[in-house]
């Protein structure tokens, strides 16, 4: 079988790009938006062909499932021994992501066909896009870490042309700004980990660096900087940049601000596949990572779950809707890196591993759809502000339905696709590590306290005052709305540990009881609570207390029960606690970065008088600059 | 050592002189008398290059020759410069360099 | 001592005040002035050690010509009866710093080099000699940079008719 | 030596004779014909361009004056493509009224300097290369002070002329220390005496400062910002791209030819120098308004990186220089045609002056995000190439530090050439710059950019070429 076809899946998204961008302007708005649209539908059938050839037909070769070379040409002559080449590399998890980002940038291209209707640039929107599409597939069936560096980059420059797309307030510019400087510092460590990675190994291939000779590193062995190994600082380089990327704790600070983005770009790049690209990552580099750098991937688990907590207990605070979805946003992604860390290698070992893509492909279903369904809410409202709304339910029957079924499945609530996976991590968590699977059990429950916090602030309560009724979103918004809660919902009936693994061979995985039930019930006390917190305080619909039986109206009566739980939850916990946590985001990790650019400004303001226009000045630098050096280099060393 | 005279202290001789003309080159406001500075400059430099030639290398006349280059390339600066002062001048009425300073920071 | 030592130190004290004169007077028309005695004096100089060739190209070139054209720019630009003001302390205070620091480094330098002459004997330094390596084409020959030096005056030339040709 | 060997000088026989035809075409041609002196000399300009690609022996003349190699073709080479690129980028500016009377001497001057370009980078003795030097800045300091009716021209035409004479005066200083330590001004001879001491030293230092001062690098750089504002936008990107360049591969070859022997100095003196370079030449690029004075602190960090290349000492030292170099010059004349054009419609040269140029003009504003993408080193445009081989080179000598500070000035200088992009993408503006019709050979000399910068990044066979003709320190 060959895989040609999969050439397309680049060619297509970059021809529309090119289309789009030089003659969008002379085209009808709709016209532009249709080709892109046709296009990456073209594409999301091509992945979906390619995902049943590679899993289904072709299947396994030895019992585990090939890294297949598709396509590959020679591109650059580094020096003698490196060679970079760009092509086509399919094994699972590449498999894996085209289907994922071509899923979501579908429904998201169908989407703004109505979200974006009748924007100034809609023509460079669907460019942007396709653009997006491009480098994101692109960087996902890289076959070395060389071309996924490129694709990486590219990346990151449509995000930051998309960030910077919708609003014309400074807070967006600022913000597509941060993202990019932020994820750019993050890529040095990058580039200098591929750097001291090929310099040591002599190759960028990941066939050869994840393969089974593992003599290629023979000449990293001894070499230590600091006490520490340079194939660990290597990966922990490396790391850095998939950080950046997936907003890892301290690089987080970009992506909530990067919300100011239009609410589709939030659903494609800062929920479903951007920000998974840091987890791909390592992902990708796994076996480097295990064999080679076990400490660093101690670091990636550490980090990966203080962020999952970080993250959630700051979005208990948050009132912005798309703000909390994107403090979610990054907890879930402390999940995955998380699962990456505990993880070992080959069979049941590596259940982390399995873990770690199966949630990133549930929840890039659920994200995208709760995304899509702010933007649905912010359509009809015109806010983002949770004060805003309430009782929005009958208004939007149909966002209602899909937004609770993408809150249940992030609670875990059983039978959801988000149950299944993030049951998973647990599992792994808590056969590598108790401490980190305390702290994940912890934030289970913080996930369904926020997140139904979100839904009942936005559907239920008291129906604000709207400057006209809020009304249901047109058919282009709601039809990828229900898709992706299909998707949600069957998400998790997909085998992955018998299709993506960590050595590519299938094993058996079983439903742990032990965890499963505490997990969902931890699950089931956050729905409560945020039920009792954020329900009662308004006027209640009579059919839905009565819908509700004994069970509040015993909860309503125990109001002292009540009250110690308020005194505790709001006075406690989000004085002392949640709203420390978030100040500490604010002001002190953000404060550091937005320091440093204040220094250089500050700096290049100070130094402005030697550029002071006076010639003789000028001789002045000129020669004393002569004249130390040569006291410098002649006299003193 | 020529004729009595160390080849030292003629260098130190150019050396004065050509750090008087770095000097001028700082302290002068006038465009003219800055010219005068660079002139200064590299008349130090070409005293050099006669010095060593005479006294370190009269095999060839290498350093000599520089020098002759140095001069009509001197002479060619100095001409464009006059010019471009003359220029300054018609624009400006001046030509205090404290007055071109229009571009900065 | 020998006369051509009394020389040469008679020179060197020209030199020597003759260049802090240039770029210390108030006067534009004396420092072209003094800039002149340099010139000459290191014209003599170059007399003493035997490259008469040489010196005549400093005199006609340098002072004859270069000066001269300075003082045509001078008289075009300035009115001779005006003196400059002194320069800002902070200015003098870095340039004198620069130059004396600059001076020091150079002599130090200068001081620590052990020079040797080289063994091969003296070349015979006639006009002969001068114009024969002046059109030379091998090593030593100077025919390149004579011709590129022409090139340069031409382009020197056109640039400054340019810039000083009054415009339409 | 016979007429045939002539031919090793080809290319700057060719130009002189197009500086004769162009002085006898000036001349001649009658006031309302001198238009066509424009098509003319770039038509010839690009034949010499052409030729200058044919393969040609190696050999040396004058006694080893003059010497060819593949390499100093390639290098001209690269030179004469920036020129032409410069020659059809000025077309539009030469047209101009109050430029009908100069012509001629415009492209005279520039090839002369050119032609000074050419003799610094294939001489063999200190002499020819201060002579090449002197030719390469002299006529140049007319051309930044062409404006006639512009004060800032004028200043910029004055400034560059006094400061590159003292400059030059410390360069000859430091050049008649080194005749006088070595014995000669030949670099084969003076290889042989070259070693550390205060006076070489001393010498060496003061002819790194010369050089230093035409590729601009701090603190020698001071005039460059002024002089690249002043000066008209062609001459600007002119200065920017070919003159840097040269002065750049004539540093790199003197360094390795003559002084490979003392690396020792020379390594911590360029280190020193790289790193106040990238980060002063940042730091101011960081506060300008004026987009030619941007361009200059722009080209001064970029020299800052040039460095970490010629630090190497090796052929893969020199490969990634002039690879750097050559797309260098697509990419700074992609974004100075960009700034020239709307100049010249417009005669606005100021970034705020840029905001929403993407709704007027997409074609030019795209072309001038791509030029900066480039030059800020973002995949998978040809600039990224060009500064990660010159990291590689830096990280092959160990300079592990200095590659983290180069990295993270290109993670600064990338939040100042994105204040470019957000003016013309995101900023509103109340009277933007009106659309406009580039004119043609304007639109050739983006294309050719344009292909450059694609093109370069993505075909290994030029870097490879690059590669076999390099020479290090041997």
């Amino acid at each position: 079988m060959n895989y040609s076809l999969t050439i397309l899946i680049l060619l297509i998204p970059f021809a529309t790009f090119l289309f789009n961008g030089l003659f969008g302007m002379k085209l009808k708005p709709i016209i532009s938006g249709l080709i892109g649209t046709i296009g990456l539908g073209v594409i999301t059938l091509l992945s979906y062909l390619t995902a049943w050839q590679y899993f289904f037909v072709d299947g396994m070769v030895n019992g585990t499932f090939p890294k297949i070379i598709a396509m590959s040409m020679d591109w650059l002559h580094f020096t003698d021994f490196l060679t970079v080449r760009i092509g086509i590399m399919l094994d699972p998890i590449s498999v894996m992501m085209l289907v994922v980002i071509t899923t979501v940038s579908f429904m998201v291209h169908i989407y703004s066909l109505g979200y974006m209707e009748g924007e100034k640039g809609f023509q460079r929107f669907y460019a942007f896009l396709s653009l997006f599409s491009f480098s994101m597939l692109g960087l996902v069936v890289a076959t070395n870490i060389f071309q996924m560096y490129i694709f990486w980059e590219l990346v990151g420059v449509s995000s930051f042309l998309l960030i910077g797309f919708y609003y014309t307030k400074d807070s967006a510019v600022a913000a597509s700004k941060k993202a990019f400087i932020v994820t750019r510092f993050a890529d040095l460590g990058f580039l200098i980990g591929i750097l001291l990675l090929s310099f040591f190994t002599k190759t960028f291939d990941f066939k050869t660096l994840t393969g089974s000779d593992q003599s290629i590193f023979a000449n990293a062995a001894g070499v230590n900087f600091m006490g520490i190994s340079v194939m660990t600082w290597a990966a922990i380089l490396i790391f850095m940049g998939g950080a950046g990327k997936s907003a890892m704790f301290p690089l987080h600070i970009w992506l909530p601000d990067a919300m100011e983005g239009p609410t589709p770009v939030s659903a494609l790049i800062h929920a479903a596949t951007m920000v998974v690209a840091g987890v791909y990552l390592v992902a990708r580099m796994f076996p480097v990572f295990y064999f080679q750098a076990p400490e660093a991937l101690n670091v990636v688990a550490y980090v990966g779950g203080f962020t999952s907590l970080f993250a959630a207990v700051i979005a208990c605070t948050q009132y912005d809707i798309k703000r909390v979805l994107a403090f979610s946003t990054l907890s879930q992604l402390g999940y995955m890196m998380l699962a990456l860390g505990v993880s070992g290698y080959g069979g049941e070992e590596g259940v982390g591993y399995m873990a770690s893509m199966f949630h990133l492909f549930t929840h890039a279903m659920f994200k995208a759809l709760l995304f899509l369904g702010a933007g649905s809410i912010i359509h009809a409202v015109h806010s983002n502000v949770m004060q805003d709304m309430g009782g929005l339910r009958k208004y939007l029957p149909i966002t209602h339905a899909t937004f609770l079924i993408a809150c249940l499945t992030i609670a875990g609530v059983p039978f959801l696709s988000g149950f299944f996976s993030k049951d998973e991590i647990l599992v792994a968590a808590f056969h590598h590590d108790k401490l980190l699977f305390a702290v994940e059990f912890l934030v289970a429950g913080l996930t369904a306290f926020y997140m139904f916090r979100l839904y009942f602030n936005i559907f239920w309560g008291k129906e604000k005052h709207y400057h006209h009724t809020p009304h249901e979103s047109p058919k282009t918004m709601t039809i990828p709305l229900m898709i992706l809660a299909f998707g949600s919902i069957f998400a998790g009936y997909i085998p992955f540990h018998k299709l993506v693994t960590s050595d590519g061979m299938p094993f058996e995985s079983h439903m742990n009881f032990a965890i499963a039930i505490p997990s969902v019930l931890i699950g089931l006390i956050g729905i409560t609570v945020a039920w009792v917190l954020y329900k009662k305080e308004t006027t209640i619909p009579e059919r839905i207390s009565k819908g509700l039986g004994g069970f509040y109206t015993a909860v309503f009566h125990k109001f002292y029960f009540d009250e110690i739980y308020l005194f505790i939850t709001k006075k406690i916990i989000f004085n002392y606690i949640s709203r420390p946590v978030a100040w500490f985001d604010r002001h002190i990790v953000d404060g550091t970065m937005n320091g440093i650019g204040w220094l250089t400004v500050t700096s290049s303001k100070k130094i402005r008088n030697l550029q002071s226009g006076n010639l003789p000045q000028y001789g002045l630098v000129f020669v004393l600059g002569a004249i130390i050096l040569v006291l410098v280099f002649a006299f003193i060393i | 050592m020529l004729q009595g005279i160390p080849i030292t202290s003629v260098l130190i001789v150019s050396a004065f002189m050509f750090f008087a003309g770095v000097c001028g080159f700082i302290i002068r406001r006038n465009m003219i008398t800055i010219l005068m500075s660079i002139e200064l400059i590299l008349n130090a430099v070409n005293i050099n290059m006669v010095v060593f030639n005479k006294f370190l290398f009269p095999d060839q006349l290498q350093g000599q020759f520089f020098a002759l280059f140095i001069v009509g390339i001197a002479a060619a600066e100095a001409s464009v410069a006059i010019a471009l002062v003359i220029n300054i001048y018609r624009r400006l009425n001046s030509i205090s360099v404290d007055k071109v300073n229009e571009m900065k920071y | 001592m020998a006369l051509n030592v009394l020389m040469f130190y008679l020179l060197s004290a020209v030199i020597v005040i003759c260049s802090v004169l240039t770029i210390t007077t108030t006067r534009i028309l004396r420092a072209a002035f003094y800039l002149l005695c340099v010139l000459v004096a290191t014209a003599g100089f170059y007399f003493m050690v035997d490259y008469q060739f040489m010196a005549g190209v400093q005199l006609v070139l340098y002072a004859g010509g270069i000066v001269v054209l300075i003082i045509f720019s001078i008289l075009l630009t300035s009115h001779i009866s005006h003196k400059f003001a002194k320069p800002e302390a902070s200015r003098l205070i870095m340039g004198v710093l620069v130059g004396v620091s600059g001076f020091a480094l150079s002599t130090a330098a200068i001081l620590k080099f052990t020079f040797t002459p080289t063994t091969n004997p003296a070349m015979k330094v006639d006009m002969q000699a001068i114009g024969l390596q002046l059109l030379g084409t091998g090593k030593n020959g100077y025919v390149l940079p004579f011709e590129v030096i022409s090139i340069l005056l031409l382009a020197a030339m056109i640039g400054a008719i340019i810039i000083a040709k009054k415009g339409k | 030596m016979d007429i045939a060997s002539f031919n090793l000088m080809r290319n700057e026989l060719i130009l002189v004779g197009i500086v004769l035809i162009m002085l006898i075409g000036e001349i001649f041609t009658k006031s309302e014909n001198k238009n066509k002196l424009i098509t003319l000399g770039t038509i010839l300009f690009g034949v010499a361009t052409l030729i200058n690609f044919l393969p040609l022996q190696e050999g040396m003349l004058f006694g080893g004056s003059f010497q060819t190699t593949r390499m100093t073709m390639f290098m001209k080479s690269v030179l004469n493509l920036g020129v032409f690129i410069v020659f059809l980028q000025s077309n539009t500016w030469l047209k101009r009224e109050d430029n009908h009377g100069k012509i001629g001497e415009f492209f005279i001057l520039i090839i002369s300097t050119l032609i000074g370009m050419n003799f610094m980078i294939s001489s063999g003795d200190f002499l020819m290369m201060y002579i090449g030097l002197e030719l390469a800045t002299i006529p140049m300091a007319a051309l930044a002070a062409y404006e006639k009716y512009s004060e800032k021209s004028a200043e910029a035409g004055i400034k560059l002329i006094l400061t590159s004479a003292l400059s030059s005066g410390i360069l000859l200083y430091g050049l008649s220390f080194i005749y006088g330590t070595t014995g000669s001004i030949y670099f084969e001879d003076c290889v042989r005496n070259i070693g550390i001491n205060p006076m070489q030293t001393f010498g060496f230092v003061f002819f790194v400062a010369g050089m230093a001062f035409k590729i601009s690098l701090v603190p020698f750089h001071l005039w460059t910002a002024d002089v690249y504002e002043g000066a008209p936008v062609n001459v600007t990107a002119y200065l920017s791209v070919v003159s840097k360049g040269a002065a750049a591969f004539t540093f790199m070859i003197i360094l390795y030819r003559v002084f490979g022997s003392i690396t020792k100095v020379w390594e911590p003196l360029l280190y020193t120098l790289a790193v106040a370079t990238m980060t002063i030449g940042n730091l101011f690029a960081l506060r300008q308004n004026n987009l030619k004075r941007f361009m200059a602190f722009s080209s001064i960090a970029q020299a800052g990186f040039i460095l970490l290349g010629i630090m190497q000492g090796g052929t893969l030292g020199m490969t990634t220089v002039v690879y750097f170099m050559l797309i260098y010059v697509f990419t700074n004349l992609a974004a100075f045609g960009v700034i020239s054009a709307i100049s010249e419609f417009s005669g606005k040269e100021n970034i705020t002056d840029y905001n929403s140029l993407y709704k007027t003009n997409p074609r030019l504003s795209l072309i001038l995000l791509l030029a900066l993408f480039s030059l800020a080193g973002i995949p998978p445009v040809a600039g990224f190439f060009s500064k990660f081989f010159l990291f590689t080179a830096a990280g092959a000598k160990g300079y592990y530090i200095l590659i983290l500070i180069a990295v993270l000035n290109a993670t600064i200088s990338l939040y100042y050439y994105l204040r470019v992009v957000k003016a013309m993408l995101i900023d509103k503006s109340d009277e933007p710059i009106a659309t406009f019709k580039t004119p043609w050979p304007m639109r050739i000399s983006l294309l050719i950019c344009v292909a450059g910068i694609f093109v370069i990044g993505f075909a290994s066979v030029i870097y490879e070429y690059i590669s076999s003709i390099s020479f290090g320190i041997n």
